[in-house]
């Protein structure tokens, strides 16, 4: 049964549904209970805005608060994975992965290889990432190119409530470390969602649309701002083919040649920035594979090579919006050689 | 101390709740974006700690709740207030916000969005000033929530080792988020971890002015003289959230005692009333001058213009 | 203890010993690649902490200088000899080498290229022995310079603040690389920064089996009983330098005179031979017997296959 | 006067002229002296791998050990960058970024931007990067994407003895944050430098070899291996044109351009991986910036996307080799529509 709940219900639900399927899920993170060792409410927070709130109650033995520090809870939710249990450990914000960034790529993602085949880590580290709350330099930025560039991780960037949850539970039975990045200004997005428990595999690209004049390939949210722009082509006569990859890492390269391969365009578009980011990844991939196709240069919208600006004013222009994919994409069908 | 610096000490204080007061009820509003951390409540430890430094040879770095910090180290208020309103006649035109106020020219290194991000910094600030031989000292503020962070654990070791001319002042608010301090704080002093790195380490009533101004004199003096580091964990309580928004209900009836009870404005008022040292009637003018200067403050702020485009790609780079 | 665990020490001890040894000369001929830390001298701390863990339930977590943890976490030495000549055979299929033997099935979790990386893994593999509920513990191998970084510190707290099944094996053998530790840990003891972490810390002699094997008994129980973590700072001496080919004219003569006065085994072989516990005979013919294992893993080792292109991109990830 | 030198000692000769110019110049990093508090030599080992040895004799209140705490000590590098020193701090093995790249990219790197573009932050921090001595997963990497990702550092890569010379007097001088890229492997490598004190200016590829068939975009290492495999095509007729970038930040995007404007042709060789690297970044940038003028797909040639091996017959093949790059840029010249 399918009800409109938001982005950050249907992470719960996931959570919820899982730790309630498995016992070796736990979740940890500062705050995700709340107010450990405090007088008040327990599940005071349920993370800082809100996702895990709930679960201590049900699942008091397996939601842990930390202290703050990252490397020791992210390295233990690493260890704990070798060691038999799921862990889902929150970063919280995604720029905080430069305390603790050891423990994700050069041990998690790692073991594996390393130990020649013989480790099993499934962990999750859920992470929030994104512009558009005022949040600054510090709190704003679209770090997951940096996880996507690292072999042995995966990397997950739902674009709405319905892939978030079918997202994590993937994330959480999948027998490798996952980057489980969360817009957190998509949080509130309500959408379609069913009750039950349903898995979305990883590497398998969505077509959000179809169309035959130029594929956008859009992440995260980038994916509404693409549909937002498409609409407003499609009263241009522009039909826009939208590939939402779902997951940077494995990336379903076959679903994006062949839709490069029947509209000759491609615009990719991406809130990380210009410099090695899945914009010029994904650009390198098409040059690379399916350049025979091509009748066009490809477009990238992404965030300036800048940090994230706080003032307002300046955070919505660092942001890539619909007017800049709808020029993009013009651009591309009307070039000339 | 000297009237003058009383006074100074006074006005610094009331100049920081002030502003926060006003931020408290100005973010209500809608109008102030993004995430504000309020200082109330712990005024006498950034005034007492910082009634030491001078502009120019000493630092200090800060953490997100830093407001408190920079008026205390003299960051001008008005372009604090528009700094936090996100316009261009902000400390730095905007592109920084509540989190990342800075002002290098008063030796003022940047409040800071990651909890541990500041005593690293300051151990190389430190090792600048002992290098340039000028009696400079540097100064790293951090929370309870913060001394459990690997960087500033391995800050304080580095400080010792180096001989740096470093305080560390722990501000134990007894809380980190929603988190309780007796709970995050294995051992449960932050001050007995000094003695884990080899320095000294005391604790202090942060209500209490005149108790951190002598703590921090003493570890300011040391510090000054080549002794080498020392650690103060500073005991206190916000009076507000953990940010603006924060329903607080992992707290208990901590706040509305502090304030009645403890609270370092009142407390001291008395004492230098009390002892015949200061008159309520140049203490009140004091308030009332803070009070125009932050009406003044949120006034300008809103009134000044947003950056523009031409504004978004600048400052990146000093060349590229 | 008796006759068979003192012999099964004397024989880990011993097979540490002569692998190193064997390394060191094997590696002056050139045929071993990489970058390679030998563990020689400190054999009684491997040996005297992982006595009370089993294969099934306990976990250990390495260094750099791994080889020692893992002869004594009954990780196969003939795979071993193999993973450090890159083998296909050896414990990790020739893909980690020296630096990152692991042998998950015995419950070691790798010897590890990053100063500080394991302590963190051993949170995690001490919360999943808490839940499970068997009784496991953990325990962590670092050195006098990981006691510096940031990941240990926040370990020792997190183990502290979760009431970990942990142990946490400080190995001070005196150096950094070429850094003393007199002057890298500020403080001087490693032991000491226990109680800021709020966990019972205690020094013994490393060169001393049986100081260790009593310290970790305490620790261990202590963990499997709900008690909580335990460090321990071990105190000895490298024979070798920081890896093959440092010159180490950082060094005094200490290494000879540990050889010749403190030598963990032959202070062993004095004490259970001395009092009768175990004869010479005994011990000879474990030394025997494990010089013909060191040769056979040598041999075996250089004859076995590299591993080639095939496996070159195989085991990134589970399902990909 | 130039003479033959090695890399190791133009770095060394360059630090040692910077030091002696300015006194502003400091040295640290675990060992930079080394043998800090310990009973025999001083200057004990001058780096791990001797790169800053005899520097402590010089100047012994500007060389300084650490302690093994890369946050601390690289965070101080930055806040003593702030305060008026220009440190060169080393983190050794560039793997190690993990410990602290907090204080790398949200710190040094935004404080201009979050600071309104009042802070100058003149920090460098060399890290030895690349394959080859067998050194496995955690000390092998080639991690300079991630930091060539990131607003507000500059990055630089020397490809001989010669660049790295000028590179490193220019990233000293330079007022930004310099991440300093040592190829590991290349400490021996002995080419002819002046002994006189010269800057190589940030953001000027260096055009190794002209060439009207291919454009071939190496980098570090790299560049030698292009030039072994351009050798090879030469005599099978195909002359490449090598193109070295020198700084992965700032990119000289106008040299590579150029080059492909007239040769139609590109091949990207980079030691780094493929996903979110220097060759997707190359590539996409050509294919948005010079689209009309390629001829072919667009080649690249890099590590596979797997952990670094250990075993020496692993790693051979994992460094990308002349073969590979003539063979890429043979299927890019003979390519067909
Ligand atoms: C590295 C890092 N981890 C987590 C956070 C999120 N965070 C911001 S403030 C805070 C609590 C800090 O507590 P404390 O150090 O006691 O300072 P206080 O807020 O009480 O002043 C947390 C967890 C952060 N900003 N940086
Ligand atoms: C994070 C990190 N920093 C630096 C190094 C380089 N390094 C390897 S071993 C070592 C010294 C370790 O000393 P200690 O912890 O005392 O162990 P020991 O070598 O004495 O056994 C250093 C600095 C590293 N591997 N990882
Ligand atoms: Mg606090
Ligand atoms: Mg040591």
């Amino acid at each position: 049964m399918a009800r409109s709940i938001s982005y950050r219900e249907a992470i719960n639900e996931a959570l919820a549904q899982e730790m309630e399927r498995d016992p070796a899920v736990v979740v940890l993170g500062e705050d995700n209970a709340g107010g450990a060792g405090a007088p008040g409410e327990d599940d005071a927070w349920g993370g800082v805005l809100g996702v895990t709130k709930g679960l201590y109650h049900r699942f008091p033995d397996r939601v842990l608060d930390t202290p703050i520090s990252e490397s020791a809870f992210i390295g233990a939710a690493v260890g704990a994975a070798t060691r038999g249990l799921r862990p889902v450990a929150e970063l919280m914000f995604i720029d905080f992965m430069g305390v603790c960034f050891d423990q994700i790529f050069n041990q998690a993602a790692k073991f594996r290889y390393m130990f020649g085949g013989k480790a099993v880590t499934p962990v999750v580290i859920r992470a929030m990432y994104g512009a558009g709350l005022r949040a600054a330099a510090q709190h704003s930025q679209a770090m997951y190119p940096v996880f996507t560039s690292v072999p042995g991780l995966k990397v997950v960037l739902p674009s709405s409530a319905y892939e978030a949850k079918g997202l994590m539970i993937q994330a959480i039975r999948d027998d490798d470390p996952v980057i489980f990045c969360e817009h957190k200004a998509m949080y509130d997005t309500v959408g379609e969602v069913p009750q039950e428990s349903y898995t979305i595999p990883f590497g398998e690209a969505n077509v959000v649309r179809e169309g035959g004049d130029a594929t956008v390939v859009a992440l995260g949210r980038m994916v509404s701002v693409a549909e937002e722009a498409a609409d407003e082509l499609a009263q241009a006569g522009v039909q826009c083919e939208i590939v939402d990859p779902r997951t940077t890492s494995p990336l379903d390269a076959d679903t994006i040649l062949e839709s490069v391969e029947q509209t000759g365009r491609l615009v990719v578009v991406d809130e990380a920035g210009p410099r090695c980011g899945l914009a010029a990844d994904i650009s390198a991939l098409v040059a690379r594979e399916a350049f025979g196709a091509l009748q066009a240069p490809i477009g990238t919208v992404t965030a300036p090579h800048t940090p994230v600006p706080f003032s307002p004013s300046l955070e919505d222009l660092y942001i890539p919006d619909a007017q800049q994919v709808a020029a993009a994409v013009k651009s591309v069908v009307d070039w000339k050689r | 101390m000297h009237d003058k610096a009383l006074l100074r000490a006074y006005r610094t204080m009331r100049t920081i709740r002030e502003f926060e007061e006003r931020l408290h009820s100005e973010f209500a509003t809608g109008d102030i974006p993004g995430f504000v951390h309020l200082y109330a409540g712990e005024e006498a430890s950034a005034t007492g700690v910082c009634a030491h430094l001078d502009d120019h040879r000493d630092t200090i770095a800060s953490t997100h709740r830093g407001h408190g910090h920079c008026i205390a180290k003299n960051v001008d208020v008005k372009a604090m207030m528009a700094e936090i309103y996100g316009r261009t006649t902000g400390s730095c035109h905007g592109k920084g916000g509540s989190m990342h106020i800075a002002d290098l020219s008063k030796g003022m290194l940047g409040a800071n969005g990651i909890v541990g991000g500041g005593p690293p910094l300051i151990c190389g600030a430190a090792l600048a000033a002992k290098l340039r031989g000028e009696g400079g000292v540097a100064v790293a503020f951090f929370g309870d929530g913060g001394s459990n962070q690997g960087t500033t654990l391995e800050s304080l070791n580095l400080a010792t080792v180096w001989n740096l001319p470093a305080v560390f002042i722990a501000e134990n608010n007894g809380y980190a988020e929603a988190t309780a301090a007796t709970w995050s704080v294995g051992g449960g002093s932050i001050a007995a971890r000094a003695a884990a790195f080899g320095m000294p380490g005391r604790t202090v009533d942060g209500f209490d002015f005149f108790a951190v101004h002598e703590a921090a004199a003493e570890a300011v003096e040391r510090a000054r003289n080549g002794g080498g580091p020392t650690l103060i964990e500073v005991q206190l309580t916000r009076y507000y959230g953990h940010f603006e928004g924060d329903q607080q209900t992992y707290r208990a009836g901590e706040v509305q005692q502090a304030r009645n009870e403890l609270d370092c404005l009142k407390r001291f008022r008395d004492r230098v009333t009390g002892d015949g040292t200061l008159t309520a009637a140049q203490l009140d003018q004091i308030d009332a001058e803070v009070a125009r200067l932050i009406d003044d403050a949120v006034a300008e702020a809103k009134a000044a213009p947003l950056p523009t485009r031409a504004d978004l790609e600048t400052d990146v780079y000093i060349q590229y």
